[in-house]
């Protein structure tokens, strides 16, 4: 297990201050089916406080125009803005602005990835050694991936003749470097894992697998999606190779996520979108490529979305990571608790005690997940019911879907009281023996 | 709980679900499809044998696993299909279908659909017509497969 | 030439509609350095109006959800504002839904289509009969594409052993059928060319290009990004195989663009991202694809984008595209007349009477385009300058460099009219001989 | 035209965009860069001959094609560098660049700068600083090359 990364000092956010933040959501305030909305579905995608759209809307009005091209005004108010919003995400994740690329979502930024390693080792071309795949190298995943970081390295692995290994996890869908010392060897060029699982909400030892990766030569790529937005994270620290999160689950915009790769490896990549303000020079023939981060920036680029991204970051940093980190801990031992002691119910991930990310998924006995998530709903309560785009997960743990609450900074103790009455009355109300 | 909600899981659907006639084998099926829901990765095998008239069939049954919704709905059907032998299936399908894209307006024809209107409930839940459909839809695409041949199909 | 396709009968929009129209777009309002902003860059992007703007915030407030996922209330009413927006799309466009795939933008809907090529004829696989490309066969485009339907094409060729060929243009940057008929060949298997060039107005022959693509056996593909937002357009009558248009340049948001792909064809490639919501079945080995278009939608589409784009394309439908675009000829004629008179201005693209849309791209002798784009910039009006992601083409005319000027719906004969009273003045500033 | 205008294209720019000052080419240079400004597609080469001290030249000759912005800044930079023989040009490329970044603050130095401080109404412009800077990152990487040692290196 992964030590605490939570400093006793950090105060988490008090009920006052999340029913201040709630006031910024006017998303929050609806009302479903007769009652008080319960969002707690982040997981999948997060609301948006009104300063994000605030911030769009603005520029939008003021100063919208194409960037990167053009010299009037518009055009540079534009793009220094756009230019702006990177230099924010860049700071938030402890990256140069140069290490900052901007992809439609955290599934795009890991196919430009994967893709790089496929184009890198087509027949005939000759890969910067960094890049090289052959036959019988190998790429390393877990079993709890979500498919983003999944399929794109079976495709890979299909392209190249590399091999596609797996840690596997256990019962309760959890994984330790144990088990991942015991799949890597040195043939492992590629180790993908998710940062904080999305169904288990475990955090992997990423420190230890950055080591052990550094010492087989192997590149690492971080799906960051369930991190970025709820801890402090400092990827330059870190030291992975490669970081991939997506702005919707973070306050921000759909239509925008984040690849971060090591300079001067992201610059040794080739490019996965080709097109206008990536090159430098274009003939008939053939075309050169700009460096990192352009080179991946292919057409228009989601600019007014940039400056959101860049605006959801902000109120992060002023309500503080660290004291979300704190106040979603607090939540989530409270689900998990009540969920633990609950007849029928079975709790995917850590047990009781152990470290988890504002994520609790659960089977209840005799009981469809969808069946339970309607009956949730017509309380008002927002959950995800399926297998959250991680398959081979649930196949792992013997199930088809399972239910899903998610927390974020605006989550409220009376939000997972609502939903844990609602868990404990499932069974009884479809006759579950 | 909310009246919605009760319309959906009415009582019938409840226990259909758990009872789930015609979940078993045949072992000499005419035609069989399997239907996956790719929402929810539920699924659906569904085996007739076929009737003497077009679009009947003799023998229906089923097996798949999924909500109680979908579960209900291949009970309900095999129900239905084995109370009207020799009748053609497919106008019973496409009333299914026309009630169920009616998102709970209007009032079904119970006379036509049997105890089937009992899905009406569901009909206003968008995401949940798919589940009541997966029968049916497994259920079209066999008699399409049928040596009787294949009318027009149209999607759930 | 390609026919007129305007109407006799349609009336353009008025001065006084087009008064009524501005006031929807706030941003038109802006002063630039002392002036009345001239924003005369549509092409590059559009400006958006209120009901957009409003539209995606509303939908943000009230049903902002992951689409495709969960059963709860909101996400359903996501769901559906979500394919309704595809819908409104399809029928805008003369496609079916399911000839509908949201991408990241026009680029990223073409590289789609490329690289769908590169997939399939990758060693050792067996392409699709229709997307098979052998050594020798022959890809076709002409020299007045954008980068953004042009380097793909060269990747593809790259990746495959094709040739990549194209249709000269004359010195005015204008081709016709005959010069592409003089370039087709048994070997064609593809040709890609831009409905309208963002470089010099000039409509292709498109009618004539597909039959001719037909008896050959040709798959064809329209960058549609400078005719989707000006004129109606209907792909199914028109017989492409492929389009691909940016909602961006249509008073939509950008991060969202459209592939439009001919059923069955569409569904015949294979994905070009892979991850979540665009699989059925996935094991730690291998993964099967949904039918298009969800097969190329990986992981969380732009989905408020969607929304809003639908909202651009009803606001386009209530004016009508064929009013726009019988105004936009009026104010086009007003420009080419201006600058052809002109004495030091060469004027790109085809000549006085021949039909043209909305944009006027040209040169000034011994001005660079940046000091003519700031000079008119000075004046608070906008234009774009530079090789507009069209390099080989500047090349072809021994140009680095042009200024362009471009319409929309919501441009004005005072607008022009200043445009050309400054570029008048551009010489003698300069002190060009 | 307006003022900000006739602050950036005084007439000393717009007169060395027109003389172009050093454009020739040199035998044989010690050092040579060709640097590309990728959003407008121009592009200068600047050769430079070893100077006696650090970071000085002997001879600076350019050619290229740009805006009257780039060509006008090559000019008065080779006119300042074949007033400097012997002086090590990296403070003055330091200076040059600060100005540049500045947004048209502050008062730039002219003992320093000398006819280059004309570009300080460019400097508001950022669309254009690229333009300004062309000649001068050129320079710089010529001294990188120089055998007399590189220095850290900048970007524009
Ligand atoms: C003709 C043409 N094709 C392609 C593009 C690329 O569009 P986008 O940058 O939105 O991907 C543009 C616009 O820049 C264009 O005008
Ligand atoms: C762990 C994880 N990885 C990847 C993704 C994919 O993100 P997106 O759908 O925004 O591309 C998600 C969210 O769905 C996720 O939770
Ligand atoms: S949820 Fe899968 S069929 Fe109903
Ligand atoms: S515009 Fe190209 S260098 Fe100034």
């Amino acid at each position: 297990m992964a030590p605490m990364t939570l400093s006793d000092t950090t105060v988490a956010l008090t009920d006052a201050e999340v029913a201040a933040i709630r006031s910024d959501f006017p998303a929050l305030d609806a009302r479903v089916n007769g009652h008080p909305l319960a969002y707690l579905d982040s997981g999948a995608t997060a609301q948006r406080p009104l300063a994000v759209l605030d911030r769009e809307r603005a520029f939008l009005l003021e100063s919208n125009a194409a960037v990167h091209r053009g010299a009037h005004t518009l055009a540079g108010d534009a793009t220094e803005a756009f230019e702006d919003a990177r230099h924010t995400v860049a700071q938030f994740i402890g990256a140069g602005d140069d290490e900052v690329v901007w992809t439609a979502n955290a599934t795009d930024a890991l196919n430009l990835v994967a893709h790089a390693f496929t184009a890198a080792n087509r027949p005939g071309a000759v890969p910067d050694e960094r890049l090289a795949l052959r036959p019988g190298d190998e790429i390393v995943v877990t079993e709890a991936e979500h498919h983003a970081n999944l399929i794109p390295w079976q495709q890979v692995a299909a392209a190249t003749g590399a091999t596609l290994r797996f840690v596997p996890v256990d019962d309760d869908g959890v994984w330790t470097m144990v088990d991942a010392a015991a799949v890597l060897t040195p043939r492992t060029r590629i180790i993908a894992v998710a940062h904080v699982s999305n169904v288990t909400g475990y955090t992997a030892p990423v420190a230890q697998l950055v080591a052990a990766a550094k010492e087989l030569g192997a590149i690492t790529v971080l799906d960051a999606c369930q991190s970025a937005p709820h801890r402090p994270l400092d990827l330059g620290a870190l030291g992975v190779d490669f970081a991939a999160f997506s702005s919707h689950k973070m306050l921000g915009p759909t239509g925008i996520g984040v690849l971060y790769g090591r300079q001067p490896l992201l610059d040794a990549l080739p490019p996965f979108r080709t097109g206008g303000s990536m090159i430098s020079t274009v003939t008939m023939e053939s075309a050169e490529f700009l460096p990192a981060p352009q080179r991946f920036e292919a057409g228009t680029q989601p600019v007014s979305q940039a400056v959101a991204l860049a605006e959801a970051v902000r109120y992060l940093d002023r309500v503080g990571l660290d004291r979300i980190e704190a106040r979603e801990h607090e939540l989530t031992t409270r689900m998990v608790d009540g969920l633990t002691g609950m007849p029928g119910i079975r709790l995917v991930g850590p047990r009781v005690g152990e470290q988890r990310t504002g994520i609790a998924a659960f089977d209840v006995a005799g009981v469809h997940a969808h069946d339970v998530g309607q009956l949730l709903d017509a309380r008002g309560i927002a959950v995800r019911v399926g297998h959250h785009c991680a398959q081979p997960l649930h196949r792992r743990l013997g199930l088809t879907a399972t239910t899903r609450a998610s927390l974020y900074l605006y989550s409220t103790t009376d939000e997972v009281d609502r939903m844990l009455d609602a868990v404990s009355g499932v069974r009884a109300y479809f006759g579950a023996r | 709980m909310s009246d919605d909600l009760s319309a959906m899981y009415q009582e019938l659907i409840l226990d259909h679900s758990r009872r789930r006639v015609g979940q078993r084998t045949l072992e000499a099926a005419d035609a069989s499809h399997h239907e996956l829901n790719p929402t929810c990765g539920d699924e659906i095998t569904l085996q007739v044998t076929a009737g003497a008239a077009t679009g009947a069939v003799g023998e229906l049954a089923w097996h798949g696993n999924g909500c109680s919704i979908s579960m209900a709905s291949a009970s309900i059907l095999a129900e239905l299909a084995a109370d009207r032998p020799g009748t053609d299936l497919r106008p019973l399908i496409d009333e299914f279908r026309t009630m169920m894209h009616s998102r709970g307006r209007g009032e079904p024809d119970d006379s036509a659909l049997g105890d089937a209107v009992v899905f009406h409930g569901t009909s206003k839940y968008v995401m949940r017509v798919k589940c009541a459909m997966l029968a049916w839809v497994a259920l079209e695409k066999c008699l399409d497969a049928l040596p009787a041949g294949p009318a027009a199909t149209a999607d759930a």
